[in-house]
């Protein structure tokens, strides 16, 4: 089992969910979260002084998925959080040593 | 001798007729024209003073606004509990002080409202409308002083020091200027502040200047100088409420200080001059700050109409239209420099009061001895007294009235200044100013107050943010297009 | 010719008074002085009218504060739709009950505002200026009874039980006491309550209880007796705006209850009076929990001055302002015991109505019992009447008034809560009064309106916390003091 | 004798001038009935301007509830930056062309307000208090102008059409109906605006669908017909403090258009009429959408009083409670039909502002000519004046009133919709109109005005949904009933 | 040392802890999430007209515990979690290759 | 490749974050979270009565970097974020099985 991590654009989300979902994916978690990288915070302006802001709004994504599926995923989210501006975030691939359905308590690909 | 008196009956016949009938047949004992001037302007300063006290709403969402999350429920409780105290104290002793007759430094009648006639001097208004409406303004200053200290003065610290601003400071320095015998009201060319831009924004906006220096500034507050600025407020839909609940409220302040409705003339024009002062201000100070950032910026526009008001305060009633808009906008762009040289002071001031009552009180007090036009005098219970006008520099008066005003301001300026410092170093020296770091990290409320101001229920709320986040993409826009820039990602 | 000459002196003479000197040298049809009183008196009542209407806002905000994330779009719609429910109710019907004439119990005068005259009763008020005052009470009392109700009550129960508050229980006991002929002000030493703490606050602070009672606690609420509490509002800022605004409301309550700006010493009294009882009661509550906690409280010192204001309602027109303070002083502490009591008997009330307007109510309509001054009897259209002086026990009055006071509070408290429970228990029989678990679970704004009351788009949203949370390090701090402890962390 | 009666005549003469009357067992200057009625009717002029301008607090907070969070800062600024421009612009020349004297179309006289008399026209009202009054509805106009163009506007563009609307559309349209001259006001059979339905409410609700229009939708909007729906507003307690504000607001807006407190019925009777109207107008919606959603909607609910507002507020001084209650009702269920039809049309209106203020400002006009009782005339400054009392369809007046009431609102409504969309488009060529797709996605505030509205520190805020979002569990319930369903979760 | 996560329903939380203190876990990390799976989200209803609402509120918890440990707490929590109803959520265990505690710089076991 | 996950003070992230920088870090990804552990919670005071709160707020940074870099970075943070009082968190490593920006579909090493 593998879980694949995504930081993406807000405003992507909602385009690479829809396409998680044309594949056929089950769930997603998403989270809000902030990012700092190479595309660099910017200034905002306060009551005529300025103040550097660093970290800028992003939104994780996590998949939980079977062996095979998860290089698939990855391939589906990459196109559809893509700008092409700096900033577009990255997606990575964790293994998982078990997981299990709360209402059900099944475990593994059944879990899903 | 008869047509005589027949012309005469004819006379009384004629005059019996409408004036007869007028008097006869009234149900309610008559009333005389002169008993109804009282209660007309009575209500005329109780409305006012209603507005002036829901001012306090004002500052709350003010400075709570321009405030971070951490320390504004600490606010809410310093402005409710200043205003309750300033309640008891101008009660006590406050308006004895400031309106009691005494000498031309400090009153001393009518402590705890002894011995109160039924109306307050000439003025014909019932004593404790007079009273309420004068709490009200007592409270405007003691609030201001607040602002600047916002986020690190201890609670304790703060109840022993309005002690001293509400109860002391403030009607002491009315009183050379608002009491029946101050001395500064009762100079030759006596020294004019209409509706307080020294008496109450002046002093209250120098306080702050004396509570911040003593205080120090906020933990991790660093300065332009040294490459930092002001921490952004929390809240801006606060601060814009707060502040046109602001304006609403000197629609008591400045009107109601005519203390008398009669003076119809008197009132339209103060209400108006207020607003025109209030306009340009605010448009002023975002023009002028425009050219440095290239944005249009909504927390330095509020408190360029608040600089406005504060500046037409004292001229409100003695100048015109115009003239108010040249004081407005003037005070818009003082403003903004007051803010630029307190920042390079390193004097933290989170809402600004040092900058929108301090320096444009003390501009606003100048202003009448340029911009009065020598029309109009002073109001009266049953109409304006204009026998004896006020006329400022640029209206052919010379420089009487300019010389008392810059004195005046000037004096108490430096009085308050030093007062203030001394009451907050006192205070500080009791240990109790100021909250310890380990507090000011955790968020003075928490420590404080018990608990922070906001308990959102995540779990409760839309996440809106995230559908309506995405541009219409597929349907109203080419592919590409989608595809944003800069900031905001 | 004598008797001529005297007849002449007897037309000079007659012509020499008011009427004559009224019908000479005016362009407009000569008005007289009684003209002059209604206007006044009724514009007076409308402003005091609009006053007590904005009040809502001040409910709203103080609700939605105290309340949790989940439960305020309801409490918004609740307010808005009982407002317009209380205006339709209060048209038809509730005013006829409670203002026409018809016996010491009912009033029957007046459906649909039918055969209105020019002024209601004696007060020379416009009658729908009267009326638009009198509905502004009405709003207010039901307004008290849902802060009780809050985040479990169905919307559809709400306005089935509104209908019974609007429109009956209120009118119907406000008739004894305020009615033409009703049966408390009827008695040979009259009940008195001047603006309402009896009819307005008692009665909605007891039907707050009744309807609390009937639904139960929140799912999920603790109480003190089982190691839980209140849970944490999740606004402080709308909790204190609206509090402000309710005492600003305030200002329309208890000054416009004189309906005659003509006894202008009343109004000025009365306001003067309602503030000081706020400060004190303010003042009280907050160093009366300190103790407990060692926090200041931001909450109860809400509740502390809107205690002090309940209290104050009733005698406000007949105390001195020390008289109040000790008024508002104990109505603070009266409060916050009444909370203790009131979670003691695990009755879940989110925002403290029954505490502030039950019991305030009654202390407030017993205090003039022992508090009135016996200088001030009652308001008329063109003046005070001192004939008839109202005193209480303190001021040598002996215990006539106290004991009428509190038979009529009593009285009306038990019949409230019978009546009260017998409607919400009806309700509650109905089936509609309390939602499912389920939904209170799933949070009753998403089921009862459709969605929740905030959405914000946190990727539109400034992180300031992060940066700004930092405390200033290497800049000002020795290295080692930069580390906090404990609470906040 | 003859030298006697001359002497006699002479005294007789004496005494009957004011001088006389003056001496007369009066201490101050005796002041005649006719003194007191040009400041009793400007100071209530003055309290409803007050009122009147606090409504953009109202607005501010209803378009920032129902907007979404990153739109809002700019709302802000909006709505300040307008009132200001729109002060200094009615100063200038606004006020000249709608109230200065001219011809039928425009009005030509008090530029820059000079040669003001006194009192305005017949009025009796302090020359600068009506012009406050006028300069309060003026900004309204502009506000609502502006709501229906959130989110996309450029400030740059705001100013521009701004002025337009504030110093051009609004006072020459307005002139028609409420100048000296206006053409529509001086038809046989006048048409009649008592305050604004159609000079503000249309004007303003027209000129927003013309600027909705040349904006086009805000990015990612997707329209009804299109499977999308209106976007949530980011909060329903600011939403709702702003419709409360409004209505407040509105007790200026109407009563005040009396310009008299003399006529003391007449402002009773259009206060109640406002109030009941608005009553039936919430309650109308909010039950006319509950069979679609079964859902109790609390934002149409808000839209739904104020459409009962914006309908009353022109008959509302000629209609009976009853025809009130009728009027708000219907004026309760054209909003959301008109705001389906805005829907059809795939405008955004983020607020709603063609619907409320256009649709049932057109209905609202034409409904006086349906429901005036025909007892009502016109106010004056000493009272009434019933002499020609205006009558309505449905109380035997037939359709003359109607008639050009239908015709006076379409003629201005075409009107201002060509002159809007010629403003409109004319900012639009100039490329200012419109911020780019990257800036709307990046958040306009952040862009326009630098900085989001909110800067939380999450750090510093209470997290109490958690603990309190659970069910009591094991105390109070059955183990099994704790889990929920449905939307919640 | 292993990492196990949890996507649970928010008001479950306290269950949730609880019944993990009681196993003596000495530590645990939460966040606000929000879901989307197989229980479908649900329509909103603003100003008359209707929205989708694809995403939940849920709350992740992390543990990080020792080799031994991992599952006893996933098996405590999937019971304390449990609604029966659709939308419980998932439980899964990650490896950790290294963990220090920030205070005292303990590795390994000594860290939590 | 590995993720670096540390669990700090609030307050103490800009010195965590500019030391990062220091070292070299590309990317950083910051998240809000509530942490329950040894540093109990604390009690507040809502009108009058009191109330347990459980969680205190904390800062989650997660750092993607190569196999090489994360025990550097770990040992950046550590004393970056301490205030040696309880309560200052924990920094945990995990493998990451692939990683990709964005924006260029780059992988590995090349993706950070
Ligand atoms: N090494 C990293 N570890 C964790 N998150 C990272 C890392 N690098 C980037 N990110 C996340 O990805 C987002 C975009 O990365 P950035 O370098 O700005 O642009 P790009 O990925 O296009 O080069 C950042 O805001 C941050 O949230
Ligand atoms: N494949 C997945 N990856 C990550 N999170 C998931 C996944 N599937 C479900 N979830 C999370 O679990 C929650 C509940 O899952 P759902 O399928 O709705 O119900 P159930 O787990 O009872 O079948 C979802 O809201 C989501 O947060
Ligand atoms: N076993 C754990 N799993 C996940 N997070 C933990 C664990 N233990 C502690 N934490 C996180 O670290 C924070 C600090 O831990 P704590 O035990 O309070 O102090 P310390 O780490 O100094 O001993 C906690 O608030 C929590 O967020």
């Amino acid at each position: 089992m593998y879980l694949v991590t995504a930081i993406i654009k807000p405003h992507r989300l909602e385009d690479v969910t829809e396409s998680l979902k044309d594949l056929g994916v089950s769930g997603i978690t998403v989270s809000e979260v902030q990012g700092f990288g190479r595309q660099r915070g910017h200034t905002e302006v306060y009551r005529g002084s300025e103040y550097r802001v660093d970290f800028l709004p992003k939104v994780m994504l996590q998949v939980a998925c079977d062996d095979t599926a998860a290089d698939k995923i990855a391939d589906t989210i990459v196109p559809a959080a893509r700008t092409g501006k700096i900033g577009d975030g990255k997606v990575w691939i964790q293994e998982l040593a078990r997981i299990v359905r709360v209402r059900t308590g099944e475990t593994g690909a059944d879990a899903l | 001798v008869g047509v005589v008196m027949l012309g005469m009956w004819a006379i009384a016949w004629y005059f019996t007729t409408r004036a007869g009938a007028a008097m006869l047949g009234q149900q309610t004992p008559a009333v005389k024209a002169d008993d109804v001037v009282n209660p007309l302007n009575t209500a005329w300063v109780l409305v006012a003073a209603f507005l002036v006290f829901f001012m306090q709403a004002g500052f709350m969402m003010l400075e709570a606004g321009f405030a971070r999350t951490r320390e504004i429920s600490n606010i809410m409780l310093e402005c409710i509990a200043d205003t309750c105290l300033c309640g008891l104290l101008f009660w006590a002793f406050g308006f004895a002080f400031m309106f009691g007759s005494g000498n031309g430094w400090i009153g001393h009648q009518y402590f705890f409202l002894n011995n109160a006639p039924a109306t307050y001097g000439s003025t014909g208004v019932a004593f404790l409308a007079f009273f309420l409406f004068q709490f009200a303004f007592a409270d405007t200053c003691s609030t201001i002083t607040s602002g600047a200290m916002v986020g690190r003065t201890a609670f304790g610290g703060d109840l022993l020091y309005s002690l001293g601003v509400s109860g002391l400071i403030y009607p002491i320095v009315g009183h050379w200027i608002w009491g029946p015998d101050g001395w500064l009201a009762t100079q030759s060319t006596p020294f004019r502040d209409f509706a307080g831009s020294t008496v109450v924004h002046t002093v209250g906006g120098i306080l702050a200047l004396a509570g911040a220096i003593a205080l120090g500034p906020r933990l991790g507050r660093r300065f332009k100088r040294d490459g930092g600025g002001m921490p952004p407020g929390h809240d801006m839909i606060l601060a814009s409420l707060g502040g046109v609940i602001l304006w609403f409220g000197w629609y008591g302040f400045n009107p109601g200080s005519t203390l008398s409705a009669m003076d119809f003339a008197g009132i339209g024009r103060v209400a108006t001059n207020t607003t025109l002062a209030a306009c340009a201000g605010g448009l002023a100070a975002m023009f002028f700050v425009y050219p440095r950032s290239h944005k249009w910026d909504t927390g330095i526009s509020i408190n360029g109409f608040l600089a406005g008001l504060v500046a037409i305060t004292c001229p409100c009633y003695w100048v015109s239209p115009f003239g108010s808009i040249c004081i407005g906008a003037l005070a818009g762009v003082i403003m903004v420099l007051a803010v630029d040289f307190v920042e390079w002071l390193r004097v933290d001031d989170p809402i600004g009061a040092v900058a929108v009552h301090g320096a444009c009180g003390i501009f606003g007090t100048i202003s009448l001895g340029l911009f009065a036009t020598g029309q109009f005098g002073v109001p009266g219970p049953t109409g304006a007294d204009n026998s004896s006008p006020v006329t400022g520099l640029f209206y052919g008066g010379g420089a009487h009235q300019l010389g008392i005003q810059v004195v005046g301001s000037a004096v108490v300026t430096i009085t308050v200044l030093v007062l203030g410092l001394a009451l907050m170093y006192a205070v500080k020296a009791a240990g109790v100013l100021r909250v310890s770091e380990d507090i000011e990290v955790a968020g003075i409320d928490i420590h404080e107050h018990g608990a922070p101001a906001y308990h959102p229920e995540y779990a409760y709320m839309g996440y809106s943010a995230i559908p309506s986040g995405k541009p219409a993409g597929t349907v109203s826009l080419p592919a590409g297009a989608a595809s944003p820039v800069g900031v905001g990602e």
